[in-house]
């Protein structure tokens, strides 16, 4: 599947993007320009450190974000083909919900506490469909088998506060997927939940995946879940795509600094802590005032002079595989590259680890 | 369910009582004697009404007789209005002030939730300071002074409606509008801030992925869950409200509760007092009653049949 | 000139508290009381006129009224009966029906031992009817002025004993509970809110009341009153305060039936047993500037403790009995100051500032409050004496003076028919003596007067007796209030009388 | 700002050390809670608006009567009822006495009642709704049930039997406040510290050996500060207008020293005839009630969370 | 000095939720920890990990059983004793924006366990053993007066740790101490612990739900299910040789690192969600979710039993070998 993506397979292409929040204390400079694309069926994982803007991103994308604090700055986001940047409230409203949808991080807070469940998913597809209440509920009991709650009829007149962590998120799901959408965003879908269920809800979307011929935007900062799941990753650091490619490349062979510090500091399986974990040390920079240079110049250990005072351009490696390091300028000494580790059955027992 | 109405019927009798209790004897440390008025009686006739009433019997035979009344629905004799009982006085007043009060919510409530929603969907614009100020001026000005002020302009000047008095829908007007003002500037504020922040929660950017427009964002997902807040104040605002305001009904003529609340306490009648404060009691301990079952149907995380 | 509409509407400030004859103690249940019942005789422009008695003879010592009833009606038809008037006095005698009004009674003969228990027998009380048409009074003694005390009391109306029995405690509370033979029957009671009458056809001088309804609404807010007089909506209201005379010229007013006092606390210990401080601030009040600031017209400044309204022989007493030894009612300032230092002498003291705390306890009422201001100022800047006020309500103040928790206390009083009403008040022991004063002498003349029949021996006994009271200042009088009263002036033959409560607009008529 | 990257120099691509300990640095200005929310209060004009005619208000009540040729209590009974003029720039009123010396002085009372009325009744409501919430249960029950009594109670029992104890003035006039005024930032702060209490950091105090009074006033009461300074802010308009509403009915300040809410009283039976009257201290409250209202909806703005960033 | 630090005796805490329904949050669970040693505790979210951990911090009475802290019964002690007690045993928590104080400074934060326990007599004693505290944890003095909000996410975990330290603890309770931070801040907090535990021999309970990090660090791990202990065994031990049916689909939901071989195996995953800890059935409280339950499961509650090679179990199954 790798490799022979056509051009027109782009569903969604955003370019060159820059978000930036007005706040009390000064200008947020969340988004500093960042591109990327997804095709139809395709899974994209973009990772990235807790603040870095993930959500922003996909969330400008949506234009769920108020004005103010949010104001959207540049860049271009062509959906279809066709460019939506500019598009205002009512013609985004006929694209949310049918043609694109987000899982949201938080499905606590992320569902109406006063609504029944099945009203919330039925709501969208009366939006888009000319069909009946009764319909839509019937559609909705449909859906919340699909994404695998038992008893559905029972369940859709519910409010969220009677579901488990795992149903909540499974309704959510069920909400974003009622009109059948082109793409879906999913912002950490999976975060708060314990493993089983989280392999549980990541097992349903594959197949959803599969199914509808979805193309997926997951955003993650657990490496696991993104090997198992993606098949590109874009990684996202201080407002700006660091390195982007495909699963393989990304894992195996990183060439952004922080891709290895975020690789590294996974425990290897059979490690002990006789051994220290690698880490990345100190903090992203503060987006108030966004470095000059290289946003992880501080906390890089191959950092050079260039570094501090210029922005590393975006350098094609291999096919698809992109990165942002004046590390691959070839002025740059040499540095060993990461080493990628490998996990084998030898190391777990009977269970997978 | 039934259990729990059943607790709480108890715990508000409890309530009830204990109220009665500490008022009687609140009462009674009051010194003075109910009997003078400003036509000053000698201390005998003071002790002769005093003997008439049963007031200088001893202090607790004198509870546990108004106790016993109390259960039996019975709130006594005025010791002003003579030959009224407060429950007769109670009776014909309440509804007066009840009507005003319904209609001074029924004004206020819409309006003022309606502009809390406009104020807080156009947070910063040209309508939020227009509503901020509005509310802000409402609770700015003493009671006293607005309705005097309505009077003067509508009925003495504009002559375009009667000065006081409660009789015709004409007449109801005026002290319907004098208190609805500050119960809607209180109303819009509360709803501005509870709009505020449920706008900012995470369910409405869920509504907004749906592809949901503003309007029906706004109506099936905000409203409801910035009520409860309102209703919380709701309990208290209604049981207030229809009990009648002094400063209104005195100078809209309206004879209703609100006088009696005053001139009783400053009167010293006690039974009339008491009455009034046990009353009120019960019509807060039901209000507060209802809001909590209201607060099960808006927002079925609360649910009471625990 | 075409019929006016005979429909009345005037505004009174507060609710009727009581129809109840026994019961009522207040102005404005008089008021209407006045209008719907009739007592055997009336009070009409200060001249005492038959009522339901046609006609009445004295004994020759003075002591027993024989009243001859005329044929009147009830406002539903059953015949007015000497019984009736008996039953009712009776009544508010009887200690079962808790009235405060027994002290009216007190010239009859048995009356106060009846009311106080003593005696129980009703049959050795002074009233009684003889047959339906004839009522005997018996007194306990001659009493010059009893008459005028039945013509001008609140309490002397009949009752009908099967109201009473029927409706029980709740009698007189409501336009079914009550009945009366007066003018007018009440028509409806909305309470606190409006009380309407109509005319009764039945009344014995039906013929002279030209009114068909008289409505008088409840505003107890001034200015609502007055902005409803304005715009047409009433004719009259019953009282107006000083400063809405200013807007409306047209007011009419009458004085007198009450007189206002300082009553100083003359207990041992206390700052007021010192006379001369008590004198010093007597003569440091400028009355007379005070009154006219505050007071409605009407309103007197005076010096001495007998009312001057009260009338004898169609003069006021107090000209035939002038006083000698009162107080500048301008004040003296300069005499004060005097007063202030011998008494500051007589204490030790050197300085106004060094005197103990001077209580002033006050009701709580708009008037009774300026005057304790402007007395606290007045007495501040002539004489540098501080006055503390206490604003009670009340029950708490009166609490207060009769249990002597004040140094000065303002006094408002009925000054009654009998010129001795108020000085009554001070003699040794006396309950109601509020400045806590014993002076023998004093005591001994007002018990001298007491039940001497001869008014012209009485008068000069009284007139010494005031003579020694105004002396000594334990009591500082300051004024009898009048009070203003609106009507538009279509409003014909309306008449306010000396007495509390007693408008008379029962043969008012409207004329366009 | 396009560079030309291809011109950098050789030397440039060196590697460099890392500082130890600077990536630690934090590269904001240190700022106290209370600075910022002072900050940005100064952003919000209107607040700071309010604040100003405040200040100005409690300056001019302190200079005025001193500086003033009249006193506050003397009358002049040949003067009475002046309409403003040169001499008596606010007239007099029904005793002769200067109303501009009065006003200023009610302004006194009246700020001095509204101000402790409200800070008074809010540090008893929180040290009792500080308990309330905290210890929870049965605790927590009976406080409610007792509040819910005393709410029922009226008012002006209380103000009648403080008055009769300790006289009348502003200082029994803030008890009465006080007694009566608590129930609100009681329930207000119970509810909050129900919220919080079961926060980490509350537990990590426990765990610390933190005595249950070390928790709630140093860890709890804080915490809740900002919302009790905001109902405390909009609390002294409230106690003014309560002032004046005692003084409507009676029970109040002391005569001869004025208040608003007296002035105002008097000058309501008046206004037709002497407008000046009614309106100067009508418009004293209605604007001393509109800055504190402003000031408070800004302090309350400035010290939302959700505004915080 | 003993050799076991924590012992944790059948220790049962029920929250009652009303009248008739009761939250079994922990139910009779019973392990100890020697000195100088970390153990893992794992476990699906709801299981009962930090309500064991408060419970032995005596932040909730047990409704049965006892935690031996040295040999000490702590719900035994009168507050004053607990609180010398505090001295000794330390908490970390899992939020590190909750478990700060937003209005005190960090200096006062992690001055304030050295103010109750007065163990500074001068102030600027005190004050050199804030700055020792913050210096041991990465931080710079300067922080000292800045307030949390300032810090990010790890930074602030380490203030947490700092206070907790700097008290002088020899046991610590990590509450999921790292499950609320990114992956590679967690590896820096991991270290620190790490160094601290060797630097002043401390002992660990470590709760997290994360497998491979569990596995990195601690010595023995205990696995939870519904407030009941399902397995434990020295923790090399129970990864390779997982004997309960849900430790097995715990393990085999974990995601790994390397899409190679994610792609490659094929999981066996667990269906059915974590059921209600309210008013639990009798029997296993595995046994709706477990392929291999049997009658007995249902009806009999297994109990922890040894299995050989230092692993305990609880599950009928197992250890009837008939599976
Ligand atoms: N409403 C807002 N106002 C101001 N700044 C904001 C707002 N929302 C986000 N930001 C800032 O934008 C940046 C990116 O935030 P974003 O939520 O996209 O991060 P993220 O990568 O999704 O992190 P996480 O993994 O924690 O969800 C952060 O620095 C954040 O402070
Ligand atoms: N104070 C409490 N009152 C009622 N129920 C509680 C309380 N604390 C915890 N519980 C319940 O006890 C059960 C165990 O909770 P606990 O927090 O110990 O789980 P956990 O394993 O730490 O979960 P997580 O991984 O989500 O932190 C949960 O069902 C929780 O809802
Ligand atoms: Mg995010
Ligand atoms: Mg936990």
């Amino acid at each position: 599947m790798k490799g022979d993506t056509a051009v027109s397979d782009k569903i969604l292409e955003v370019s060159d993007l820059e978000y930036s929040f007005d706040t009390y204390a000064g200008e947020v400079h969340a988004i500093r320009g960042v591109s990327f694309y997804v095709n139809r069926s395709e899974s994209l994982a973009i990772v990235g450190e807790s603040g870095c803007g993930k959500s922003v991103t996909v969330q400008s994308i949506m234009k769920l974000i108020p004005t103010p604090p949010g104001r959207f700055k540049r860049g271009k986001i062509i959906y279809c083909g066709s460019d939506i940047t500019d598009y205002d409230d009512r013609q985004m409203e006929k694209l949310r919900g049918k043609e694109m949808s987000m899982i949201f991080q938080d499905p606590m807070t992320s569902l109406n506490p006063t609504m029944r469940v099945g009203r919330q998913i039925s709501e969208g597809i009366r939006k888009h469909e000319k069909i009946s209440t009764g319909e839509a509920l019937a559609r909705s009991v449909e859906l919340l088998k699909e994404v695998g709650i038992s008893d559905p009829e029972r369940n859709v007149m519910r409010y969220p506060h009677m579901f488990s962590g795992g149903m909540r998120q499974r309704a959510m799901i069920a909400i974003a997927l009622a009109c059948n959408p082109k793409i879906l965003f999913a912002d950490e879908p999976t975060t708060s939940l314990d493993v089983t269920t989280q392999a549980q809800i990541l097992e349903m979307m594959n197949h959803l995946k599969r199914e509808f011929e979805m193309a997926i935007v997951l955003i993650t900062h657990n490496l696991g879940i993104v090997a198992r799941f993606a098949e590109r990753i874009s990684v996202m650091y201080a407002g700006k795509i660091v390195e982007s490619g495909s699963t393989d490349d990304i894992f195996y062979s990183p060439r952004h600094p922080y891709t290895w510090g975020l690789l590294n500091s996974v425990p290897a399986v059979g490690k002990k802590r006789t051994e220290k974990l690698s880490t990345i040390k100190g903090t992203p920079p503060d987006l108030f005032m966004p470095p000059a240079g290289c946003g992880f110049y501080d906390r890089c250990d191959y950092r050079m002079k260039v570094c501090k005072e210029n922005d590393p351009p975006a350098r094609e490696i291999g096919e698809g595989h992109f990165a942002s390091c004046w590390l691959l300028d070839n002025r740059a000494p040499g540095v060993t590259p990461y080493v990628a580790k490998r996990h084998t059955i030898e190391s777990s027992g009977k269970g997978v680890m | 369910m039934i259990g729990y109405v059943f607790k709480r019927f108890w715990i508000s009798l409890l309530t009830l009582w204990l109220l009665a209790t500490i008022t009687f004897f609140l009462l009674r440390v009051l010194p003075g004697n109910p009997f003078q008025t400003d036509q000053i009686l000698t201390v005998e006739m003071q002790e002769r009404m005093m003997n008439y009433y049963g007031l200088n019997r001893p202090i607790f035979e004198q509870y546990f007789t108004y106790m016993g009344n109390l259960l039996r629905g019975n709130m006594g004799y005025s010791l002003k209005y003579t030959n009224r009982t407060v429950n007769s006085i109670i009776a014909k007043a309440f509804p007066v002030s009840a009507d005003l009060g319904l209609r001074s919510l029924a004004l206020a409530l819409p309006i003022g939730l309606f502009l809390g929603i406009a104020s807080a969907r156009k947070r910063g614009k040209a309508v939020d300071y227009l509503c901020v100020v509005v509310s802000v001026i409402g609770v700015s000005i003493p009671s006293f002074i607005l309705g005097s002020f309505l009077q003067f302009v509508f009925a003495l000047k504009l002559k375009i409606l009667p000065m006081a008095q409660w009789t015709t829908e004409m007449h109801k007007i005026l002290p319907t509008v004098a208190i609805a003002l500050g119960l809607l500037a209180t109303l819009t504020r509360i709803m501005r801030a509870s709009m505020l922040e449920v706008t900012t929660q995470d369910y409405v950017k869920t509504a907004k992925s749906k592809g949901l427009s503003e309007g029906k964002i706004v109506w099936s997902h905000e409203i409801r869950n910035a009520l409860i807040p309102i209703l919380t104040m709701l309990g208290p605002m209604v049981a207030s409200v229809l009990m009648g305001t002094f400063v209104i009904e005195k100078i809209f003529a309206i004879p209703g509760l609100g006088l009696h609340f005053v001139n009783s306490i400053t009167g010293l009648d006690y039974t009339m007092t008491m009455g009034l404060t046990v009353f009120f009691g019960a019509f807060l301990v039901t209000a507060n009653f209802l809001v909590d079952i209201a607060y099960g149907i808006v927002d079925p995380r609360i649910r009471i049949a625990k | 000139a075409v019929a006016a509409p005979q429909i009345f509407t005037f505004a009174g400030h507060n609710d009727v508290m009581t129809l109840d004859v026994s019961q009522m103690n207040d102005e404005m249940s008089a008021l209407i009381m006045y209008a719907l019942n009739e007592a055997l005789i009336r009070n009409s422009y200060n001249n005492i006129v038959p009522g339901l008695a046609e006609s009445y003879d004295v004994s020759e010592d003075g002591t027993v009224y024989t009243f001859h009833l005329r044929d009147a009606k009830w406002s539903d038809g059953v015949p007015v009966t000497a019984k009736d008037f008996e039953y009712s006095f009776l009544r508010t005698l009887s200690p079962e029906t808790g009235s405060s009004q027994v002290s009216e009674f007190d010239s009859i003969l048995n009356a106060k031992a009846y009311y106080s228990g003593e005696i129980t027998d009703t049959s050795l009380v002074g009233i009684k009817a003889v047959d339906d048409r004839t009522l005997v009074i018996t007194l306990a003694y001659s009493d010059p002025f009893f008459i005028s005390e039945m013509a001008e009391g609140i309490n002397f109306y009949p009752i009908r004993k099967d109201y009473v029995e029927k409706y029980g405690m709740s009698y007189a509370s409501s336009a079914q509970t009550f009945i009366g033979c007066g003018p007018f029957v009440l028509k409806e009671w909305v309470q606190g809110a409006s009380i309407t009458l109509e005319k009764n056809r039945l009344y014995w001088n039906a013929d002279s009341v030209k009114l068909e309804k008289v409505v008088e609404l409840i505003i107890p807010d001034e200015n609502t009153r007055v902005g409803m007089y304005d715009l047409g909506e009433i004719d009259a209201i019953y009282s107006i305060s000083k400063v809405q005379t200013i807007m409306h010229p047209e007011y009419g007013s009458r004085s007198g039936g009450t007189l206002q006092y300082l009553a100083f606390n003359c207990s041992n210990g206390l700052v007021m047993s010192n006379m001369n401080l008590r004198k010093a601030l007597s003569f440091a009040i400028d009355r007379a500037s005070i009154v006219a600031a505050i007071s409605s017209p009407g309103s007197l400044a005076v010096d001495r403790m007998i009312d001057p309204s009260i009338m004898l022989d169609g003069k006021p007493v107090t000209e035939t009995y002038p006083n000698s030894t009162g107080v500048p009612p301008d004040g003296d300032v300069e005499q004060a100051k005097a007063y202030l230092q011998k008494a500051l002498a007589e204490m030790g003291l050197s300085k106004p500032t060094d005197l103990p705390a001077i209580n002033y306890v006050c009701m709580d009422s708009p008037v009774h409050k300026q005057y304790a201001e402007a007395l606290q100022a007045g007495w501040k800047d002539s004489l540098g004496v501080k006055v503390e006020i206490k604003i009670l309500p009340v029950p708490q103040a009166i609490g207060a003076l009769l249990s002597g928790q004040f140094d000065i206390f303002l006094v408002g009083q009925s000054t009654g028919v009998d010129p001795d009403t108020i000085l009554n008040n001070f003699t040794i022991g006396n309950g109601n003596n509020y400045a806590r004063w014993n002076n023998q002498e004093y005591s001994d003349l007002i018990a001298q007067q007491g039940n001497n029949p001869n008014i012209l021996e009485k008068m000069l006994l009284l007139q010494k007796a005031e003579a020694i009271i105004l002396d000594q200042v334990p009591v500082a009088p300051l004024w009898t209030p009048g009070s203003a009263y609106l009507h538009r002036e279509y409003v014909k033959g309306l008449h306010y009388g000396r007495q509390t409560g007693s408008i008379e607009f029962i043969y008012a008529y409207i004329e366009h | 700002m396009i560079k030309d990257f291809a011109n950098i120099p050789h030397d440039e691509f060196e590697f460099v050390e890392r500082e130890e300990g600077k990536s630690e640095a934090l590269t904001r200005p240190s700022i106290s809670f209370w600075k910022d929310v002072w900050r940005r209060m100064l952003k919000n004009r209107v607040a700071m608006a309010g604040l100003l005619i405040i200040l100005t208000i409690a300056l001019l009540s302190i200079i005025i009567p001193e500086v003033s040729s009249y006193s506050y209590s003397q009358q002049n009974l040949k003067n009475i009822n002046a309409a403003p003029s040169s001499e008596h720039w606010f007239g007099t009123d029904s005793l002769g006495r200067d109303l501009w010396v009065r006003t200023w002085v009610g302004a006194r009372v009246s700020l001095a009642v509204g101000i402790f009325g409200s800070i008074i009744p809010s540090l008893i409501g929180i040290v009792i709704g500080g308990i309330s919430g905290y210890f929870g249960g049965k605790v927590d029950m009976i406080i409610m049930r007792l509040i819910d009594i005393i709410i029922c109670i009226p008012q002006m029992i209380y103000v009648i039997l403080i008055m009769l104890v300790i006289g009348s003035g502003p200082v029994p006039l803030i008890l009465a406040f006080a007694i009566t005024g608590w129930m609100g930032s009681a329930r207000n702060v119970r509810g909050l510290i129900l919220k919080i209490k079961e926060e980490e950091f509350v537990l990590a105090s426990r765990i610390l050996g933190a005595s249950h009074g070390y928790i709630i006033f140093k860890h709890l009461v804080p915490n809740t500060l900002g919302i009790v300074v905001v109902s405390m802010t909009l609390g002294v308009p409230a106690a003014i207008f309560q002032e004046a509403y005692l003084s409507f009915i009676g029970l109040g300040i002391k005569p001869p020293i004025p208040s608003w809410g007296q002035l105002a009283n008097l000058g309501v039976s008046v206004f037709r005839i002497y407008p000046s009257q009614l309106l100067i201290p009508a418009i004293m409250i209605s604007l001393t009630m509109l800055s504190f209202n402003l000031f408070g909806d800004g302090l309350r703005d400035a010290l939302d969370p959700k505004l915080r960033r | 000095m003993p050799q076991t630090i924590l012992e944790v005796k059948n220790l049962k805490k029920y929250f009652r939720i009303s009248k008739s329904q009761v939250l079994k949050a922990v139910d009779n669970v019973s392990f100890s920890i020697e000195r100088g040693k970390i153990l893992g505790m794992v476990g699906e979210s709801g299981c009962g990990k930090t309500t064991v951990g408060r419970t032995i911090m005596h932040l909730y009475r047990p409704d049965e059983g006892e935690v031996l802290f040295n040999g000490i019964d702590i719900h035994q002690l009168n507050n004053k004793k607990y609180r010398q007690i505090t001295k000794k045993m330390q908490m970390i928590f899992q939020d590190p924006y909750a478990s700060l104080d937003p209005r005190k400074t960090v200096g006062s934060i992690i001055g304030e366990g050295i103010d109750i326990h007065r163990l500074c007599r001068t102030r600027p004693e005190r004050m050199d053993r804030i700055y020792e505290m913050l210096e041991m944890v990465g931080l710079n003095r300067e922080h000292a007066n800045r307030f949390p909000h300032e810090f990010s996410g790890g930074q602030r975990q380490r203030i947490g740790i700092a206070r907790a330290l700097a008290v002088g603890p020899e046991f610590l309770v990590c509450d999921e101490a790292i499950s609320a931070l990114d992956v590679s801040i967690q590896a820096q907090i991991v270290n620190l612990l790490i160094d601290l535990q060797k630097k002043f021999d401390l002992t660990y309970l470590f709760i997290a739900h994360d497998l491979s990090i569990i596995r990195y660090i601690s010595d023995d791990t205990l696995v939870m299910y519904l407030g009941t202990l399902v397995e434990k065994a020295e923790t090399e031990e129970l990864f390779l040789n997982p004997l309960h049916p849900y430790t097995i689909g715990l393990l085999e939901a974990v995601p790994i690192a390397d899409p190679e071989y994610e792609k490659n195996h094929k999981r066996d995953l667990l269906s059915g969600e974590v059921p209600s800890p309210i008013n639990p059935a009798p029997g296993c409280r595995f046994a709706s979710r477990c392929k291999f339950s049997k009658q007995i499961c249902k009806r009999e509650r297994p109990l922890l039993m040894y299995a050989g090679n230092g692993h305990m179990v609880a599950c009928h199954m197992v250890l009837s070998d008939s599976w």
